[in-house]
C-alpha cells in the first residue's frame, strides 16, 4: 500500500530547524492565511471536517475539543501542547519537534487563534533536552522575526509561546496532571468534570493538544479537510506516525495512513521480523494498550478498529515481540513502570500497581503462588475504571491481557503452594 | 431542585448537591474517607462508589452532582463489591496495628471493614514500609505515616480552613506519604482538628495518646466555655470502670460537635484542651478563710444573713457580683432572688484585659454567657469594682461573689479592703487567691457537672449537659440559690435547670418560645426585636 | 458381803474394759470408715496426720480429730435451750453405751476359782434392756433438733425420730421369734442356746433358725444406727441433719454415737444370729469335730477363744456395715417408710406367727 | 402441635429382685473386689512387690502432680519478645473482654516507635479471675497465655491475689507474698 507522506518528509534533515529555511519552503503562509483571512469558527469547522483525531492517545476529535471553549467566559484562554511523550514505545513527537519545530509553532498559532488564546505553552518532558533547546531556539527566532509576539505575522493577533520542561513524571502526560504541573503543583490528575476546556490552566478555559495533532493542522488548512479525511479511515482522518520498536528488522517512525494494518506495518514497513524469528505478540499503541497475538494483526490501525479488536491505538507506539520474548518478563517490565509512575492519588492505582508489581516479580523469580494469577487479575481489574484518570485502566490492562493471551507462561511460574 | 431516587427512595435536593449528601439526607451513609462536608472535594479515596443507572462504571458519590431523574443504588452488589475492592487496596499497605492505635474503636477503616466484610483479602506479600513510624509533628499531634490512607483531608484542612499549608503529600505511588512541608511544624491554633478529621489513626492526639481506649468513653453533648463563641463540643469522659483505680482525670478529651451555625466541625486547640480545668485545682470543700469548713455552716450563714437583712430592711446593702460564667438559669435565679426579692446591689461585669481573638472562631470575650447575662440582668448595672469600693467603705452588709477571681482582676489590695469592709462570700469552682481571702468560699459545680444553657456571642442559646458528678461537696449554683430561697421562704419549686429555663423563657422576652426540647443539641437563636427587656423594665 | 463387793468390783472392771474396748473400736471405726471407703473407691484415704513424720497409715487422724474437736469453739445458737442442747448429745452417747452392759462378750471365765460371767449385767430381761436403751437414744436426737432453735435441726430431728420409731417396731418383733425359740430374754442364755450343731456341721445359730428375722433385724438395726443407706436424719452432704447447730466435742459425741451404735449393731447381730462367742465344734472341753477327732483345751483357753470369736464376728459385721454404707445409695424418705412399715413390719409379724405356731406345734 | 409421646413401660421386677437382696449382694461383690484388690496391692507395696500397679487412681497432690493437658488454663503469664521485653502493647482488648473485670492496664510510650506502646502497669486480680481464657483468645499479639501450669495460688489477703507486671513476666518467681498488706 502506498502512503502519501507529509509529516515525516523532513525527518532526514535538520535544516528546517531554521526559520529561514522553513519560510522559504512556504512555512507560516497557512498561518498567515488563517489569522488574516479566516474566522476562528471557520478554522474549527475545517478541522472538524477533516476528522482530525487527538493523536496523543485518546483519539478525541480535535475540532470538537476546540469548540468546547465557552464563548462567554471572560477569562483568558490557553493552548497547551502536550509534548510530554512518556508512553513507553512512543517517540514520534521528538522527531517532529527536532526536525520540524516551526511546523508545531505554526500549528499552535492556528489553534490558538481558533480558540482565542494569546498564550500557549509547550509542556515538554524533561528528558527531551535537545528538542526543548531546538524549540526554544525556534521560538526565539520566530519571535525575533515577528512571527510570534504582539503582532503575529504582521496581524493584530498576539501570541506568546512558552516552553515548559517537565520533571520526568509519566503522569504529567495526562492533561489535567500536566496542567497541575504547569501551575507549579505536584503533577496529579484533577477530578473531571469540570473539563479543562471549561476550567483548565489557572482556572481558565484551556485546550490541550498533542504535538502531532497540531503539526497536522497547517496541512489541513493548506490542502483542505477533504484531502485529509480521505487520507485516513472512516472518522479517522489523515496519517499517523507509528513508532515501531522491538524485534523487527527496521524499527523506527513510519508515517502511514490510518488504514494501514498491523501486518503491513510489521512485514512491509519495518521489514519483517528479525532473522529466524517469528512474531509472538504486538502491543499496538504504547505499553498501556492490550497486547495482541500473532494472529490478531490483520486489524486496521485506526482508533475505532483497534478498539473493536479489544485494544487501543493509543500513542502509536507499536512494540513487536518475537518468540524469544518472555511474557512474564515483559509484564514485569510494564508493571515496574506503572508502579513507579503511579502518582499515588487514588487508592486503587496507588496500591494496586505496587501489588501487581510484587506479584509479577514473584512470578518472574519463579516464586509464584498457586493463586497469584487470580490475585493479579483481581488487582488489575479492580484498578480499571475506578480512578480519577486513565492511568488505572492503563495499569490494569497489561496484566489482564497478557494473562488472557499467554496463560500458559504464567501458570508455569505459579506453582508454589 | 433535582429529584432523584436513591436506594428506591425519592429525594429532592438543591442543585449542586453531591450524591453523598443527598443520600445522607435519606439517612443512607455511603462509606467514604476523603470526603468531608467542610473541605473541598478530592475524590481520591475512591471509597464512596455507587451504582448509577445507565452508567456502566461505578461513580464516586462525593463528586457526582445529583441530577434530575438519577437512579442511584448504594447497596447493589456491584457497588458493594466496588467499595470492598477499594477497601482492599487501602488496607494493602496499612500496618493494621490497631492494638497500638488510639483511633481503634472510632476508625473508619475498622467500621467499613466490618460493613463490607472483606474477610478474604488476597494480598499476601510484604507491606511497603514508610520512612517513619509515629512521631510528633506539632505540640498536639502525632503523625504515623504508615497508617495513613492518603485521603488528604489534613492537607485540605490546612490549605483551606487554616490556610497555614503545613501538610503535603510527598513521593509517588505506594511510597506516597503525608508529611509536613519542610521547615514547618503543625502549630496553628486549630491544629488538633486534623486529628478529628483523620478517618484513620495516622493523626492522633498527643494529649489523648494511650490515655484511654475510646470504647470506654461516655459522651455528653455540651458547649465549650473557653470564649463567647460557644463552640459545640462533646465531653468524652471515662466511664469509671470498677476495677480501675479512682483518682485519675475523669474527662478524657473534648471533641468538636458539628453545628453549622456556630463552629461548623471545628474547635480551637485552646478550647479543646480546656478540659483539664475540670478536674484540676478545684475547690471541693467549703473554706473559711482558706481553711476547710462545713458547707452547711457556710450556706446557713449566708442564708441567715439574707433573711436578717430582709427583716431589717437592709437588703439593698447586700452586694452581689454575679458572673457571665453562670448559666442563663442561674442568672435568672440571681435576678429573681437578689433583684426582685431583695433589691440587692447587683453587678456582673468587671474590667478585664482584652483577650486574644482571631477571625475564625476565637473571640476576645472569654466568658461563655455575657450575652445571656446582659439580656437577663440588663446592661445598666454597676461594675464589680463599684461594689468592691462600697464594700471597702463599709456600705455593704455582705458581698457575694460568683466565679470572679477578684484578686487576679482588681488586685489583692482592693480585695483585702473589700473583705475588711464586709463579709465576703465567694462561690467558686476553683481555688484561687479570692477564695483564700473570703470569709467563706463555697464550692460550686462547673459546666461539665450540671445542665443549663449559655448564650453565645451570636445570641444563640445552647444547652450544656451533665457529664460527670460534681466534684467533692460542690453543687450547681442554681441549687445553692434555691436553698437560699428556701431560707427566705420564697416557695420556689425548681427541681432542675429545665424548670428554671421554662420560667425564664416565660418571663424574659429574648427567650420567649424556647423550651428545653426545642433547643435540642444544636441550640436556637433568640428573638431579635425587643432586646434589653430587663433594662427597659428598670 | 465380801464376795458381793468383789463381784461388784469385777463387774465394774469388766464394764470399764468393755467401755474402753467399745470406745476404741468406735474411734478406730472413724479411721476404718475413711480407709475402707478409700480402698473401695480406688483412693488412698486419710494419710496426712503425722507425729514426727510417722503417719501410721493415717491412724493418727482419729487422734487429730479428737484434738480438733476438743479444741474447737463450742458454739451454741442464739435462742437455743441451753440445758437440753447440752444434754442431748450426752443422752445419745450414754444410752448407746449403756446397751453394751447386756452384751455377752464370752462365756464364763474361771479365774482363781472364781467364775466370771463375761457379761456386765446379767439381766434376765437383757433383750428388753438393750431395746430400751436404743430407744432412748432417739431422745438425744429429737432433743438435739428441738433445742437448737433451728428449723433445719428440728426437721432433721423429726426425720430421725420417725425413722427410728418405724424401725424399732420391726427390730423388736424380729427378735421375738428368737425369744420364742430360745425361751429366754437373757442374751447370755440366748448365745448358749446357739451352741452345738445340726448334722455335726451346721451351727445352731439364729441365722439358720430365723433367716427372715436376721434380714429384718439387720436392716432395722442399720436404720437404727442412722447410717447409710439410712442416713436421712443426717444427710451429710445434702439434707441438713438434727445436729447442724452442734460443734466441737458435742458434735463429736453425736458422731461417736453413730459409731458406737454400729458396734452395738454388730454385737447384737453376732449375739442373736451368729452364736455370739460360740465357735462351731468348740465345747467346754475342747474341739469336737464331727468325724470324731477331739482337741482337748483347758477351760481358760476355751473362754478366751470364745471372746476372740465374739470379737472376730463383731469386727466382721463392722466391716460388712461399712461395706454396705459405701455400696448402697441412700433411700428416699418415702422409700424408707415404705420399707419399714410395709415390708419389714409385716415380714417380722409373719415371722413371729410362724415361729409361734412352730413352737406351739412342737410343744 | 401435638407432641409424639412414646410411653416406655418399665420392666416389672420379679419378687426376688424386689427384695433387692441380689442387687445388694452384687454391689457388695463389686465394692469388696475393689477393697480386697486394692488392699492386696497396698500390702504388696509394703513388701516392695507389684510396684507397677497403683492401688489408687488419685494423686497425692503436693508430692505427686497430675499431668496437665497442654490446653489446661492455669495462671497467666506475659510473653516476651526476643529482646526479653514484653510482647504486650497495652491494647486493652483483654481488659475489655474480661467478664470478671480482673485486668487493669495502664499504657505508656515504648521507646521504639515501631512498637509504640507498652503497658506501664499490668495487674491481674486472681481473686476475681474466672479462668475463662478470653484474654488469651482475644490477644492480637499472643502476649498473654495461661500455660504456666501453676495452680498453687493462695494468699492471705485479697491484695495478695493481685499479680503485677513483674509476676506476669516471671511466672517462675514465687509471687504471692503472704506478707503483703491486706489493704490494696
Amino acid at each position: 500500500m502506498q502512503h502519501e507522506r507529509f509529516l515525516s518528509t523532513r525527518f532526514n534533515t535538520t535544516e528546517f530547524q531554521d526559520l529561514g529555511a522553513y519560510r522559504k519552503a512556504g512555512g507560516y503562509e497557512t498561518a498567515k492565511k488563517a489569522i488574516t483571512a479566516m474566522t476562528p469558527a471557520q478554522i474549527i469547522d475545517v478541522v472538524k471536517a477533516s476528522n482530525l483525531r487527538g493523536l496523543g492517545g485518546a483519539g478525541f476529535p480535535a475540532g470538537m475539543k476546540w469548540s468546547f471553549i465557552p464563548k462567554d467566559n471572560p477569562n483568558p484562554r490557553y493552548l497547551v501542547v502536550n509534548a510530554d511523550e512518556g508512553e513507553p514505545g512512543t517517540f514520534k513527537d521528538r522527531y517532529l519537534m527536532v526536525h520540524d519545530p516551526h511546523r508545531l509553532i505554526e500549528g499552535m498559532m492556528i489553534a490558538s487563534f481558533a480558540i482565542g488564546a494569546h498564550k500557549a505553552y509547550i509542556y515538554i518532558r524533561g528528558e527531551y533536552i535537545r528538542p526543548a533547546d531546538i524549540l526554544d531556539k525556534a521560538i526565539a527566532q520566530a519571535r525575533a522575526a515577528g512571527v510570534l509576539g504582539p503582532k503575529c505575522l504582521g496581524s493584530d493577533y498576539a501570541l506568546e509561546i512558552v516552553v515548559f520542561r517537565g520533571a520526568g513524571a509519566y503522569i504529567c502526560g495526562e492533561e489535567t496532571a500536566l496542567l497541575e504541573s504547569l501551575e507549579g503543583k505536584k503533577g496529579q490528575p484533577r477530578l473531571k468534570p469540570p473539563f479543562p476546556a471549561v476550567i483548565g490552566l489557572f482556572n481558565c478555559p484551556t485546550v490541550i493538544n498533542n504535538v502531532e495533532t497540531l503539526c497536522c493542522v497547517p496541512y489541513i488548512l493548506e490542502r483542505g479537510a477533504d484531502w485529509f479525511s480521505k487520507l485516513g479511515a472512516e472518522k479517522n482522518g489523515g496519517n499517523r506516525l507509528f513508532c515501531l520498536s522491538g524485534h523487527v528488522k527496521r524499527p523506527g517512525v513510519y508515517e502511514c495512513s490510518m488504514r494501514v494494518t498491523l501486518r503491513e506495518l510489521i512485514y512491509e514497513q519495518a521489514g519483517g521480523m528479525r532473522e529466524g524469528r517469528t512474531l509472538k505478540a504486538v502491543i499496538p499503541g504504547g505499553i498501556s494498550a492490550a497486547i495482541l497475538t500473532a494472529n490478531e494483526i490483520d486489524t486496521q490501525m485506526d482508533f475505532d478498529s483497534l478498539k473493536k479488536a479489544g485494544t487501543m491505538a493509543g500513542s502509536g507506539g507499536v512494540i513487536i515481540m518475537d518468540d524469544s520474548t518472555n511474557m512474564v518478563k515483559a509484564l514485569w517490565n510494564a508493571m515496574q513502570f506503572f508502579s513507579h509512575e503511579s502518582c499515588g492519588q487514588c487508592s486503587p492505582c496507588r496500591e494496586g500497581t505496587g501489588w501487581a508489581f510484587k506479584v509479577v516479580s514473584r512470578m518472574l523469580n519463579g516464586q509464584g503462588h498457586k493463586n497469584d494469577i487470580a490475585a493479579l487479575l483481581h488487582a488489575s481489574r479492580n484498578m480499571m475504571g475506578t480512578t480519577i484518570c486513565a492511568f488505572g485502566d492503563a495499569a490494569g490492562t497489561p496484566g489482564v491481557s497478557y494473562i488472557q493471551k499467554f496463560p500458559k507462561e504464567f501458570e508455569e511460574r505459579c506453582t508454589h503452594a | 431542585m433535582p429529584k432523584l431516587t436513591i436506594d428506591g427512595k425519592e429525594v429532592e435536593v438543591p442543585k449542586g448537591t453531591r450524591l453523598i449528601e443527598a443520600a445522607r439526607k435519606l439517612g443512607i451513609e455511603v462509606a467514604h474517607y476523603c470526603y468531608h462536608p467542610g473541605l473541598p472535594i478530592a475524590g481520591n479515596c475512591r471509597m464512596c462508589l455507587v451504582e448509577i443507572e445507565k452508567n456502566p462504571k461505578l461513580q464516586i458519590s462525593c463528586h457526582i452532582e445529583a441530577a434530575d431523574g438519577m437512579v442511584v443504588k448504594t447497596q447493589s452488589a456491584l457497588a458493594k463489591q466496588g467499595r470492598q475492592n477499594t477497601l482492599e487496596f487501602l488496607l494493602l499497605n496499612h500496618p493494621v496495628d490497631c492494638p497500638v492505635c488510639d483511633q481503634a474503636g472510632e476508625c473508619k477503616l475498622q467500621d467499613y471493614y466490618m460493613e463490607h466484610g472483606l474477610h478474604d483479602p488476597k494480598f499476601d506479600d510484604n507491606k511497603v514500609r514508610k520512612s517513619k513510624k509515629a512521631f510528633p509533628i506539632g505540640p498536639n499531634v502525632m503523625l504515623d505515616t504508615e497508617r495513613c490512607i492518603l485521603c488528604s483531608r489534613c492537607v485540605r484542612f490546612t490549605d483551606e480552613i487554616t490556610k497555614t499549608h503545613e501538610f503535603g503529600i510527598f513521593n509517588r505511588g505506594d511510597h506516597s506519604e503525608v508529611g509536613l512541608v519542610p521547615g514547618k511544624s503543625l502549630d496553628n491554633p486549630y491544629s488538633a482538628n486534623v486529628v478529628d478529621i483523620c478517618p484513620v489513626g495516622a493523626l492522633t492526639d498527643r494529649d489523648f495518646r494511650f490515655k484511654c481506649r475510646v470504647w470506654y468513653l461516655g459522651k455528653t453533648p455540651s458547649v465549650c466555655t473557653g470564649c463567647s463563641r460557644g463552640c459545640n463540643i462533646e465531653i468524652d469522659y471515662d466511664r469509671l470502670r470498677p476495677h480501675k483505680k479512682a483518682g485519675h482525670d475523669r474527662i478524657m478529651r473534648f471533641k468538636p460537635r458539628e453545628n453549622s451555625e456556630v463552629n461548623k466541625w471545628w474547635i480551637c486547640d485552646a478550647g479543646r484542651y480546656s478540659y483539664k480545668l475540670i478536674d484540676h485545682g478545684r475547690l471541693v470543700a467549703a473554706k473559711q478563710s482558706g481553711i476547710d469548713a462545713s458547707l452547711d455552716a457556710a450556706l446557713g450563714e449566708v442564708a441567715g444573713l439574707l433573711a436578717k437583712a430582709r427583716e431589717q430592711g437592709r437588703s439593698g446593702r447586700i452586694g452581689v457580683l454575679a458572673s457571665p460564667d453562670m448559666t442563663n438559669e442561674e442568672l435568672f435565679l440571681v435576678r429573681q432572688l437578689f433583684r426582685e426579692e431583695l433589691s440587692a446591689a447587683l453587678a456582673f461585669e468587671m474590667a478585664e484585659p482584652a483577650g486574644h481573638k482571631d477571625d475564625f472562631l476565637i473571640t476576645a470575650d472569654k466568658h461563655p454567657n455575657r450575652a445571656g447575662a446582659r439580656e437577663i440582668l440588663g446592661t445598666g448595672l454597676a461594675k464589680g469594682e463599684e461594689l468592691l469600693a462600697r464594700a471597702a467603705r463599709g456600705d455593704l452588709v455582705a458581698l457575694l461573689v460568683f466565679h470572679w477571681d477578684i484578686a487576679a482582676l482588681a488586685g489583692a489590695d482592693r480585695l483585702a479592703a473589700a473583705a475588711r469592709g464586709a463579709p465576703l462570700y465567694v462561690f467558686a469552682t476553683h481555688e484561687n487567691r479570692t477564695t483564700y481571702a473570703a470569709r467563706f468560699a463555697l464550692p460550686v459545680a462547673n459546666f461539665a457537672e450540671q445542665s443549663g444553657t449559655f448564650t453565645n456571642c451570636q445570641g444563640r442559646v445552647q444547652r450544656i449537659a451533665k457529664a460527670v458528678e460534681p466534684l467533692g461537696e460542690s453543687r450547681p449554683a442554681w441549687k445553692i440559690l434555691c436553698e437560699f430561697s428556701d431560707a427566705l421562704r420564697l416557695g420556689w419549686t425548681h427541681e432542675s435547670a429545665e424548670s428554671v429555663f421554662a420560667e425564664l423563657s416565660a418571663s424574659v422576652h429574648a427567650f420567649a418560645g424556647m423550651s428545653w426540647q426545642t433547643l435540642g443539641h444544636a441550640g436556637a437563636t433568640w428573638k431579635q426585636g425587643q432586646p434589653q427587656e430587663a433594662a427597659a423594665a428598670r | 458381803m465380801e464376795p458381793m463387793i468383789l463381784d461388784m468390783l469385777l463387774k465394774a472392771g469388766l464394764g470399764l474394759i468393755i467401755l474402753g474396748m467399745v470406745l476404741n473400736i468406735a474411734g478406730l471405726l472413724t479411721w476404718v470408715e475413711r480407709k475402707q471407703s478409700a480402698l473401695m473407691q480406688d483412693r488412698i484415704g486419710a494419710n496426712r496426720a503425722a507425729i514426727f513424720g510417722f503417719t501410721a497409715l493415717g491412724l493418727l487422724h482419729g487422734i487429730a480429730d479428737a484434738v480438733k474437736m476438743f479444741t474447737k469453739e463450742d458454739c451454741m445458737p442464739k435462742g437455743a435451750h441451753r440445758f437440753i442442747f447440752n444434754l442431748a448429745p450426752a443422752i445419745s452417747v450414754a444410752f448407746a453405751m449403756a446397751a453394751f452392759a447386756a452384751i455377752p462378750f464370752g462365756n464364763t471365765l474361771t479365774l482363781f476359782s472364781r467364775t466370771i460371767n463375761l457379761q456386765v449385767a446379767e439381766l434376765d430381761a437383757a433383750l428388753l434392756f438393750v431395746l430400751a436403751a436404743m430407744s432412748i437414744a432417739v431422745y438425744g436426737v429429737i432433743l438435739a433438733g428441738f433445742s437448737s432453735n433451728s428449723n433445719y435441726a428440728v426437721l432433721g430431728g423429726m426425720r430421725a425420730a420417725s425413722q427410728m420409731l418405724s424401725y424399732e417396731m420391726s427390730m423388736g418383733l424380729s427378735i421375738l421369734g428368737l425369744v420364742l425359740l430360745n425361751d429366754t430374754m437373757n442374751l447370755q442364755e440366748m448365745v448358749r442356746a446357739q451352741g452345738g450343731t445340726w448334722l455335726g456341721f451346721i451351727p445352731r445359730w439364729g441365722v439358720f433358725t430365723q433367716p427372715l428375722a436376721f434380714l429384718v433385724f439387720t436392716t432395722a438395726v442399720l436404720a437404727e444406727t442412722k447410717r447409710a443407706p439410712f442416713d436421712l436424719p443426717e444427710g451429710e452432704s445434702e439434707i441438713i441433719g438434727y445436729f447442724v447447730e452442734y460443734s466441737g466435742m458435742k458434735f463429736g459425741m453425736f458422731l461417736l454415737t453413730d459409731f458406737i451404735e454400729t458396734v452395738l449393731a454388730a454385737c447384737l447381730v453376732s449375739v442373736f444370729f451368729f452364736g455370739g462367742w460360740q465357735i462351731p465344734g468348740l465345747h467346754a472341753t475342747g474341739f469336737h469335730f464331727p468325724w470324731g477327732t477331739t482337741i482337748p483345751l483347758p477351760p481358760l483357753a476355751v473362754s478366751l477363744l470364745g471372746v476372740a470369736a465374739m470379737m472376730t464376728k463383731v469386727v466382721f459385721f463392722n466391716w460388712l456395715f461399712m461395706a454396705l454404707r459405701w455400696t448402697l445409695p441412700r433411700f428416699r424418705y418415702d422409700q424408707l417408710m415404705h420399707l419399714g412399715w410395709k415390708i419389714l413390719l409385716p415380714a417380722s409379724i409373719a415371722n413371729v406367727l410362724v415361729t409361734a405356731a412352730w413352737v406351739a406345734w412342737r410343744g | 402441635m401435638a407432641a409424639n409421646v412414646k410411653v416406655l413401660k418399665r420392666r416389672e421386677l420379679t419378687w426376688w429382685e424386689n427384695t433387692f437382696l441380689p442387687s445388694i449382694y452384687a454391689g457388695l461383690v463389686i465394692t469388696s473386689r475393689h477393697f480386697f484388690g486394692n488392699l492386696a496391692i497396698h500390702i504388696s507395696h509394703v513388701f516392695g512387690l507389684r510396684k507397677k500397679e497403683r492401688g489408687s487412681t488419685t494423686y497425692q497432690y503436693p508430692e505427686e502432680k497430675r499431668p496437665l493437658a497442654h490446653r489446661y488454663r492455669t495462671r497467666h503469664r506475659l510473653m516476651k519478645r526476643d529482646s526479653g521485653e514484653t510482647r504486650c502493647v497495652a491494647c486493652m482488648l483483654c481488659e475489655t473482654i474480661c467478664p470478671a473485670h480482673c485486668i487493669a492496664i495502664v499504657a505508656k510510650e515504648h521507646p521504639d516507635p515501631d512498637i509504640e506502646k507498652m503497658p506501664a502497669s499490668f495487674d491481674i486480680d486472681l481473686g476475681k479471675c474466672v479462668y475463662c481464657g478470653f484474654c488469651v483468645e482475644v490477644c492480637p499479639e499472643d502476649a498473654i497465655r495461661m500455660d504456666t501450669g501453676r495452680l498453687d495460688i493462695a494468699a492471705y489477703s485479697r491484695g495478695g491475689m493481685i499479680l503485677n507486671f513483674d509476676h506476669l513476666m516471671n511466672p517462675e518467681l514465687p509471687v504471692l507474698d503472704p506478707a503483703k498488706p491486706v489493704a490494696r
